[in-house]
């Protein structure tokens, strides 16, 4: 029976009624049958050039890529037909033929979608000979290597970088069998507008792109009995290091992130949290200025680096809309070589800052040449969620298994307003908890500002603070930011205060997260991430004592001159 | 219970005296890595990769080595991690690089290894050995290239099983696991159980495969393919598809199947009914007859084997009866054909196996009753789940669907045929019935059941008290059997099952297969016993309906020429 | 209108021109300058005349007189004695050229009774005239449609002429006018990125009749309601995108392109695209995706175009020769055009000859013609004492039928039930000198070249195709290297994303089905029996 | 340049392909300079401008010889000859197909079929066609080309 919305077909014989506008792959899904896929991917629009998804339409020729052919009233598929899993296993092996067999010493090994697809298709031959091609590998920038010879053209960063991010630093080349997926004339990353937020890894199915890996200079460092190691650990690590160690989505593990940090070595294990408590104080001061001062509005956040690379590049006429605050990590480290060092009476250039990050960018954003102001580099190593979870597993830590520990003092002390900075609309959350006493001198009672968060794209709400009106707009992902900005350039944007982050979902779903991730995935790590702020005792920035500590014995006062000098920074335009 | 101290990566940790260091550094939440350790079986510090610092000159291998009172232990120092990655990185660089076709792809220890270990570059590029396989029997093929000389086979097939044909060959880099001679192991008194296969941690030992020949069956359209499940499949194949030990799907795997295509979906638990009809009443013929006895079970072709190789001398003590897979071939081709109006020469039976030497079984020239080979092919749980994922039946979703009729009726006591001591157990609960004329006091007759390696039990059946031992592995066997040959002990009738745990322990079932997933797997089955609404094989409508349209009676003429069969002798070392 | 009392056509096709033929012409004009006959005698440039084979060629009517070969040195001679003194030079009318000219151009009466359809013009009237093709009727097949038709009565014309789309799909062109979808804004497309090798009727349609095609992109503008229409020109033919710029403003300025055309209220207008050497974009959503500024990469469909085409926007694409075609039918009705051709494959078709035939050049005649007599008849057969061994019908695309299958008829489904295609209408006819299995390379390796890349089995497919070609050509292929192909051939056909991956593989099915002998002489001789493979030659003399 | 390039183009929608043409003229191949500005002239992403310029056989992204020979490879060609044409300029050039001669002249490649089929086996220089070659024409061609 057909109505509107629903589409009736059958799928192996077995009938099944779906949306209409359902593609036959989401269809047999619901009927309890797997299609393999390898270029599609859930969050992009993709356009089924692997043909490892054909399937039989009507009996017919040729076959149809189930993950784009609609499904039609009446229709009947075969997914399972002799003739469809030859072709199938054939258009398998033809990617194979061309792929290194390296799986051992391969970065995705056992998160490789191809070597699953190997596996469920029980590959035991491959009838053409392995013969792939020579290209040399692209490690010239700090944060992503780019390793051709492992592509296998789905495509799928190439629609990551358009569709959510707005870049296209990647695109397809040449033709035939000569296309390649590259950069501007094949170039280095370093060379082409690339923002390094690594969603193109989180949408490669295989080894083809993955994060710079660190980890050497971590084990070094950790050995060297002079090196004073301190880590500091971001916001959405608690709710990505679990799931990198094979616990649910979404699972929440401070207490054992800590724990495992200590096991590994380090000397003191603190919270980039601590920090963020920090940037909204100064943020949020900044944020007064503007509005009372008249300074340029609307002003922007720069706690994401991708972010702020993104902004060279594309509104180089619009940084002063830039906060000039430093992001979090590179507060800590600052504060790490000159606060904690004085406090703690350690040479400064014998202290080692390691950050663990969900975010590729950021190994990045500690190389700048502005990111030195302790008169060293303050961050010297920066290790996504997935390199820490690499070193666990070297080292056997159980960690589903660990105790719970806390973290050190005094940069370890937080409050809920620092951990939602890891969600899409954290930032914004956060600082208006406290610029609302800033601005009123009195506490906000609702303090779960639900329209700060969610997965939309744009998010825009007017809060009242005092007798102003705030407007306020929240972008993630940099095609949605890409939306803002246009609208900032033609003057269209009346905001107050906007925030944005590199990475669809915020920090939760950055490039140095665990593979994969997802909108699903991302979804449950946000909710973690609220998880953490209720759970948390103090959750307003501004009532932190290890903050109000800082500002007493070291910094003075927020904007001041201190902090100026090692919590501020400043933009560069960069070319397209 | 005596206790060590120690510290392990600064912990103070407490474990009982005796405990190896790996094992007290798993308490604390420290996994160190391992490869040629198997828990139970193989301890012998040959791989190197579980190195740790104890303090002394040389790193220790934290799996030979017993924690000691005030033992400093380092799991994690530059040191010991460079080491074990050498090592790593060494036993790769002999192994091919080929996990894109490995059979063992996404499960194999190596492989999760190197992942672990974050191996990105191999630093030892040389010589890789170079074999042939081993594909000359019908079940297991065995593929030096791969193995990298862990010995867990060897410890297997030595000390659990006893047949000693896995031994290291030649020496330094020339060492190779091999039957003595480098023999193929068809020319060999290997019984094709398939444990090794089990414990490898890489692709070097694998089952035959059918997968191919089972697909051209199905998309023949002058077949008729018809299949049949061991019991012990329907509590496995869950977790081959990705689910815990111990589910169990049985309603899941019949839709499975007619989703593959099969025209009928019956069940070997029909035939292990049957076997009880036959075989009990084979062992009451005995008592009654003056013997042969003590009666030994015959379902297990790896025992049958190992049988005609070293006890020719027990020979007649084997019941007369097929396995269950064997009879159910032969009925699917004679009274199936009859009822079906279908050409026997059309119809393809499929069998699904927990089982290696069922492969072996099917391909005995003794088993063309039929007057065709009465199973075709044989597929194990493995190979089934293969198929299904190459499908993309998403398993966990599948609605439950029923046997078809009649050969896919059963009862419980059909279903424990899976577990070690369930035909025991079965054959009890339809002979006291046979004999007495009363139901078995309590059917569960807990005296056969679990891991413990013989099982006895004395019966009260009337007047006779009857003596039983269930023995399951075949070093088990063996000491079961010395004892009985030495008349030590003296049985009426004996269950023996090749591999540990009896079938839902066999060497065609999901990887790993441990003694904790066997005892899963072990209360699924009882579980699924006592489900049933039939738990008795006499009970069984099927069963007394192809006695009463076809076979008339238990050990009848027709029971002889399809049911039973006859034992040849073999050499110690053929 | 002046009067001329002989108007000499000078055939400008690409073949002529690079003969001499603009040479001729212009000591032809110098001489009748020099005898004063400017004012009589008039020189027309044509598209092509068809016997390239022979080219320079010139035709004097009305006396309808044949000039082939024609060198500079000769222009003299023919002015003096023929026009001067009204005697042919009949050094210079080869008689095979007057047998050719008949053959090609005018449809065998034995055959069909029917006069020519798309190359009505063609060598006739000069292209780059207006006037000259209004001179024999044209634009009033639109001029009928625009005022007498409403759109719906145009299509189900079309659709009951039965006429499929002649690029090589062969979809029913007004069934596909049916479906498009209704919208504020559609486009029309002409396919004119002619690309199949050996294929080149529309080059010489466009170049020899512009206006038939401007008309019939107009009509078929009207039905489907599009008022944009799009030539997409291939960027190799230089001539063809001058010619139809020049067709396109004349049109202009006489008002038959342009706002309220004939007053009817129906606006249309043409632009020229110009593509950039990529035989993919052949394929209509490459074609779109190309004009779109993209890689010209076929999109998935459905959506198909008539839904989803050109800028997001519903679009019909048709042939050049299949939109030629729409003005007669408009003109003449469905019934006179069904009564031409087969009943599944009305109308005629254009072929073009190519390879080891003596007439070499382009043909129309009607559907269901058979392959013995288009070469034995209207192509005069195999030059040079040599015997037929292979004709490949519908393009490198194509099927390669056997000297057996001479007598199927050429139409779309009797093709296709041997495996071969009509495709666009090329013919190549291959002698028995040639080895297929050295042929069956130069096949893959144009689609190797030519694979966009996008989908897998396409350009992964091809290479591996061309390896294993390679392998036999070696002598170093097993037998089971054959099967090997066929399965990878057929999982091509299959599974591969648009019409270029589903079709390439069609000369390697066919050859392995009708020259299975000839690949085993390969691999297990190690022989090539027609002496071409050199690897394979050296070991045969040992 | 690019500029007045891409304003002659104006009116034309997504005029990508025609503004690489008309560039490529200039200097015989897109450079990276010229590729750049285009993409940012048309608010394109230099991937993507990249992309296209290497699609289609017409463009090149390398520098070329002044002299673009192209020899059609395609069947009706290819039973006419072509192989002995290839190796004639082949001998003649000393180059492979894919390269260009030392003195910057000629650049030898292969192209699909042009469509002049009737006059096999046939060579495109630059944006002339020639057909019906053989040694004789083919050297006459060359040496015209080289200005002797």
């Amino acid at each position: 029976m057909e109505n509107n919305n629903k589409v009736t077909l059958k799928i192996n014989g077995i009938q099944v009624t779906v949306p209409a506008g359902s593609t036959i792959l989401e269809a047999a899904k619901i009927a309890g049958i797997n299609i393999p896929t390898l270029c599609h991917h859930p969050d992009l629009e993709t356009s089924g050039v692997c043909r490892v998804c054909v399937v039989e339409v009507n009996k017919g020729r040729p076959l149809q890529a189930a993950c784009v052919y609609k499904v039609a009233e009446d229709m009947e598929v075969e997914t399972a037909t002799p003739v469809v899993r030859e072709a199938r296993r054939l258009n398998l092996e033809l990617i194979l033929s061309r792929h290194p067999q390296d799986c051992l010493s391969c970065v995705r090994n056992q998160k490789c979608e191809l070597q699953d697809l190997a596996e469920s298709f029980h590959i035991e031959e491959i009838s053409f000979p392995i013969k792939g091609k020579a290209y040399e590998k692209d490690d010239s920038n700090p944060s992503v290597v780019r390793d051709q010879e492992k592509c296998i053209l789905c495509r799928r960063c190439i629609e990551a970088c358009i569709q959510l991010q707005g870049v296209e630093a990647l695109g397809v080349a040449n033709r035939g069998a000569d296309s390649t997926v590259g950069p501007f004339f094949n170039k280095p990353l370093q060379d082409v507008v690339c923002t390094f937020c690594g969603q193109c890894i989180h949408a490669c199915p295989v080894g083809a792109i993955y994060e710079k890996d660190d980890t050497a200079r971590f084990w070094e460092a950790v050995a060297a009995p002079n090196k004073h190691v301190v880590v500091q650990t971001a916001p959405a690590i608690r709710v990505g290091l679990a799931e990198e160690m094979g616990m649910g989505v979404g699972s929440l593990a401070t207490g054992k992130m800590v724990t495992a940090l200590r096991r590994l070595g380090v000397d003191r294990v603190f919270d980039t949290d601590f920090t963020a408590d920090l940037t909204i104080i100064e943020e949020g001061s900044e944020l007064v200025e503007r509005v009372t001062g008249g300074g340029t509005l609307p002003m922007i956040t720069s706690c994401s680096p991708g972010w702020i690379k993104f902004c060279e590049h594309y509104y180089p006429d619009l940084l002063d809309h830039l906060s000039t605050c430093k992001s979090p990590q590179q507060m800590f480290g600052a504060l790490a070589k000159t606060y904690y060092a004085e406090k703690s009476g350690i040479n400064p250039k014998d202290i080692f800052v390691v950050s663990i990050m969900p975010c590729t960018a950021k190994k990045f954003e500690a190389t700048r040449p502005e990111m030195h102001d302790s008169g060293h580099q303050d961050v010297d190593v920066v290790l996504t969620t997935r390199e820490l979870g690499r070193m666990l597993r070297e080292v056997g830590v159980q960690f589903a298994e660990l105790p719970e520990e806390e973290f050190d003092k005094p940069l370890g002390i937080s409050t809920g307003a620092g951990a939602i900075f890891g969600a899409t609309g954290g930032v914004m959350e956060a600082a208006l908890r406290t610029a609302y006493v800033l601005v009123t001198g009195q506490e906000l009672e609702e303090i779960n500002l639900y329209d700060c968060r969610g997965l939309t794209g744009v998010k825009e709400a007017v809060v009242p603070v005092g007798d102003l009106e705030v407007k306020i707009a929240i972008a993630h992902g940099l095609a949605n930011a890409r939306k803002l900005m246009d609208m900032v350039r033609k003057g269209e944007a009346d905001y107050h205060f906007i925030e944005i982050m590199a990475c669809p979902g915020g920090c939760i779903g950055g490039g140095g997260q665990p593979v994969p991730t997802t909108m699903a995935s991302r979804d449950k790590r946000i909710a973690a991430i609220y998880r953490e702020d209720e759970r948390m005792v103090l959750r307003k920035s501004h009532e932190n004592e290890a903050v109000k500590a800082l500002y007493d014995e070291f910094l003075g006062k927020p904007l001041g001159e201190k902090s100026h000098h090692l919590l501020h920074t400043k933009y560069i335009p960069r070319e397209l | 219970m005596e206790l060590v101290e120690l510290t392990i990566d600064g912990q103070e940790v407490r474990v009982e005296k005796g405990t190896t260091v790996l094992d007290a550094a798993r308490s604390i939440g420290i996994s160190i890595p391992t490869l040629c350790h198997y828990h139970g079986i193989d301890a012998i510090g040959a791989c190197r990769l579980c190195l740790v610092d104890t303090g002394g000159r040389n790193l220790a291998a934290s799996c030979v080595t017993v924690a000691e009172d005030g033992m400093e232990v380092k799991t994690n120092t530059p040191k010991v991690r460079e080491a074990r990655r050498t090592v790593l990185e060494l036993i790769l660089s002999a192994h091919p690089d080929d996990c894109l076709k490995c059979v063992r792809n996404r499960n194999c220890e190596l492989q999760t290894l190197a992942e672990n270990m974050g191996i990105r570059e191999f630093t030892y590029e040389g010589e890789k050995p170079q074999f042939k396989q081993d594909d000359d029997n019908p079940a297991v093929i065995r593929d030096s290239e791969k193995c990298i000389l862990c010995r867990r086979c060897v410890a297997v097939c030595q000390d659990v099983q006893t047949t000693r044909i896995l031994f290291p060959q030649n020496r330094g880099f020339d060492t190779v696991v091999a039957p003595d001679r480098l023999a193929p192991l068809g020319e060999t008194a290997c019984i094709f159980c398939g444990q090794c296969i089990n414990v490898c941690p890489v692709g070097a030992i694998v089952e035959k495969s059918y997968i191919a020949d089972v697909w051209a069956a199905l998309s023949d359209p002058e077949k008729h393919v018809v299949v049949q499940t061991a019991p012990a499949t329907r509590i496995s194949l869950g977790e081959e598809m990705g689910m815990i030990p111990g589910s169990i799907v049985t309603g899941q795997m019949v839709t499975a199947l007619r989703r593959l295509g099969f025209d009928r979906i019956f069940d070997t638990n029909f035939a292990a009914d049957l076997t009880i009809m036959e075989e009990g009443s084979e062992l009451i013929h005995r008592i009654n007859n003056d013997g042969p006895l003590p009666l030994i079970t015959s379902c297990s072709p790896g025992w049958i084997k190992f049988c005609e190789h070293h006890y020719h001398d027990l020979l007649k003590n084997l019941s007369t009866c097929k396995s269950p897979q064997q009879m159910f071939g032969a009925l699917a081709k004679t009274y199936y054909a009859e009822k079906m109006g279908i050409d026997p020469a059309d119809i393809v039976v499929v069998s699904v196996m927990p089982c290696t030497a069922k492969k072996f079984e099917m391909m005995r020239p003794e088993m063309d009753d039929s007057d065709f080979q009465d199973v075709d092919y044989v597929l194990t749980t493995r190979e089934l789940g293969r198929m299904l994922r190459e499908a993309g039946i998403d398993f966990s979703a599948l609605p439950v669907e029923d046997y078809d009729e009649p050969l896919g009726i059963s009862t419980g006591a059909g279903e424990i045929f899976g577990a070690t001591g369930g035909v025991m157990e079965a054959a009890l609960r339809t002979a006291y019935e046979l004999l007495t004329g009363e139901e078995l006091p309590g059917l569960d007759f807990q005296a056969v059941r679990g891991l413990e390696g013989i099982k006895e039990a004395e019966v009260k059946v009337g007047d006779l008290t009857l003596r039983v031992a269930v023995a399951h592995s075949l070093g088990k066997s063996r000491q079961l059997l010395e004892k009985v040959r030495s008349g030590e002990k003296e049985y009426h009738f004996i269950e023996i099952m090749t591999c540990p745990g009896g079938c839902i322990g066999g060497g065609g079932q999901p990887i790993p297969t441990t003694d904790e997933i066997r005892k899963k797997r072990l209360a699924a089955v009882y579980t699924e016993d006592k489900n049933m609404p039939l738990r008795k094989s006499h009970d069984n409508p099927g069963v007394q309906k192809l006695y009463e349209e076809f076979l008339k009676k238990p050990l009848s003429d027709r029971s002889h020429r399809l049911l039973h069969t006859s034992y040849r002798e073999r050499g110690k070392f053929e | 209108m002046e009067f001329y009392r002989n108007h000499i056509l000078v055939c400008t096709g690409e073949p002529c021109v690079l003969k001499g033929a603009l040479e001729v012409e212009s000591i032809l004009l110098t001489e009748l300058q020099k005898q004063g006959l400017e004012n009589e005698i008039r020189v027309i440039r044509t598209g092509c005349l068809g016997p390239c084979n022979v080219a320079p060629v010139l035709v004097v009517y009305p006396e309808g007189i044949y000039y082939s070969g024609v060198k500079p040195g000769d222009v003299q001679e023919i002015v003096a004695e023929h026009l001067v003194k009204g005697r042919p030079v009949t050094r210079l009318v080869g008689t095979d050229v007057e047998k050719r000219v008949d053959v090609v151009y005018q449809v065998p009466q034995i055959l069909t009774g029917q006069e020519r359809v798309v190359l009505r013009n063609c060598g006739i009237i000069n292209p780059d005239e207006i006037v000259e093709y209004i001179g024999r009727g044209g634009y009033e097949a639109l001029g009928k449609a625009l005022i007498h038709l409403k759109p719906e009565e145009v299509i189900e014309e079309v659709k009951s002429s039965g006429l499929r789309g002649r690029g090589g799909a062969a979809f029913p062109t007004g069934l596909k006018w049916s479906f498009t979808a209704s919208g504020e804004e559609k486009y029309l497309i002409c396919n004119a990125d002619e690309g199949e090798p050996g294929t080149f009727k529309d080059r010489l349609i466009l170049e020899g009749d512009p206006h038939a095609v401007l008309e019939g992109m107009a009509i078929a503008g009207y039905a489907v309601g599009a008022e944009h229409g799009f030539i997409y020109i291939r960027g190799e033919y230089t001539l063809s995108i001058e010619r139809v710029q020049r067709a396109i403003d004349q049109a202009r300025k006489l008002g038959l392109l342009g706002k309220n055309i004939f007053d009817s209220g129906f606006s249309f207008d043409v632009e020229i695209r110009v593509g950039a050497g990529a035989y993919i974009c052949g394929e209509e959503l490459a074609l779109i995706e190309s004009i779109e500024g993209k890689r010209g990469e076929p999109r998935y469909k459905p959506p198909y175009p008539g839904q989803t085409g050109l800028w997001g926007k519903p679009t019909v694409v048709n042939n050049v020769e299949t939109l030629a075609n729409v003005p007669h039918i408009i003109e003449q009705g469905a019934e006179w055009y069904k009564s031409i051709g087969t009943p599944g494959s009305p109308g005629t078709k254009v072929f073009t000859l190519t390879g080891n035939i003596k007439n070499e050049g382009l043909i129309e005649v009607p559907m269901g013609i058979t392959l013995r007599e288009i070469i034995y008849q209207l192509g005069g057969g195999i030059p040079d004492g040599h015997s037929f061994k292979m004709a490949q019908t519908g393009g490198t695309a194509g099927g390669c039928l056997p000297p057996e299958m001479l007598d199927v008829p050429m139409d779309y489904d009797e093709l296709a039930k041997v495996g071969s295609a009509l495709g666009s209408g090329a013919l190549l006819i291959m002698d028995d000198r040639h080895c297929i299995v050295d042929l069956l390379k130069c096949f893959m390796r144009f689609f190797n070249h030519e694979s966009c890349g996008k989908c897998t089995p396409c350009r992964e497919g091809t290479p591996r195709l061309l390896e294993l070609i390679e392998k036999i050509m070696d002598g170093t292929a097993v037998k089971a290297d054959l099967d090997l192909m066929a399965k990878l051939a057929e999982n091509m056909e299959i599974s591969s994303l648009c019409g270029l991956g589903q079709s390439s593989p069609k000369p390697v099915l066919t050859l392995l089905e009708y020259y299975q002998h000839e690949f085993l002489a390969h691999i297990e001789d190690k022989k090539c029996p027609a002496g071409v493979c050199k690897k394979l030659q050296v070991k045969g003399v040992v | 340049m690019v500029t007045k390039v891409v304003e002659k183009f104006r009116t034309m929608k997504t005029p990508l392909l025609s503004i690489l043409k008309e560039l490529q003229k200039d200097q015989g191949y897109l450079t990276e300079e010229v590729l750049k500005e285009v993409a940012k002239e048309l608010g394109l992403s230099p991937a993507r401008v990249y992309g296209v310029a290497t699609f289609y056989s017409l463009f090149s992204v390398t520098p070329k010889g002044k002299y673009i020979i192209r020899v059609c490879e395609s069947a009706p060609c290819y039973i006419n000859g072509t192989m002995n044409i290839l190796e004639m300029l082949q001998d003649e050039l000393k180059v492979d197909v894919g390269e260009t001669t030392l003195d910057g002249l000629f650049t030898l490649e292969l192209t699909s079929c042009l469509g002049v089929c009737g006059v096999a086996p046939a060579i495109m220089v630059n944006e002339e066609v020639y057909g019906n070659l053989d040694r004789e024409k083919l050297s006459h061609l060359l040496s015209r080309c080289r200005g002797m």
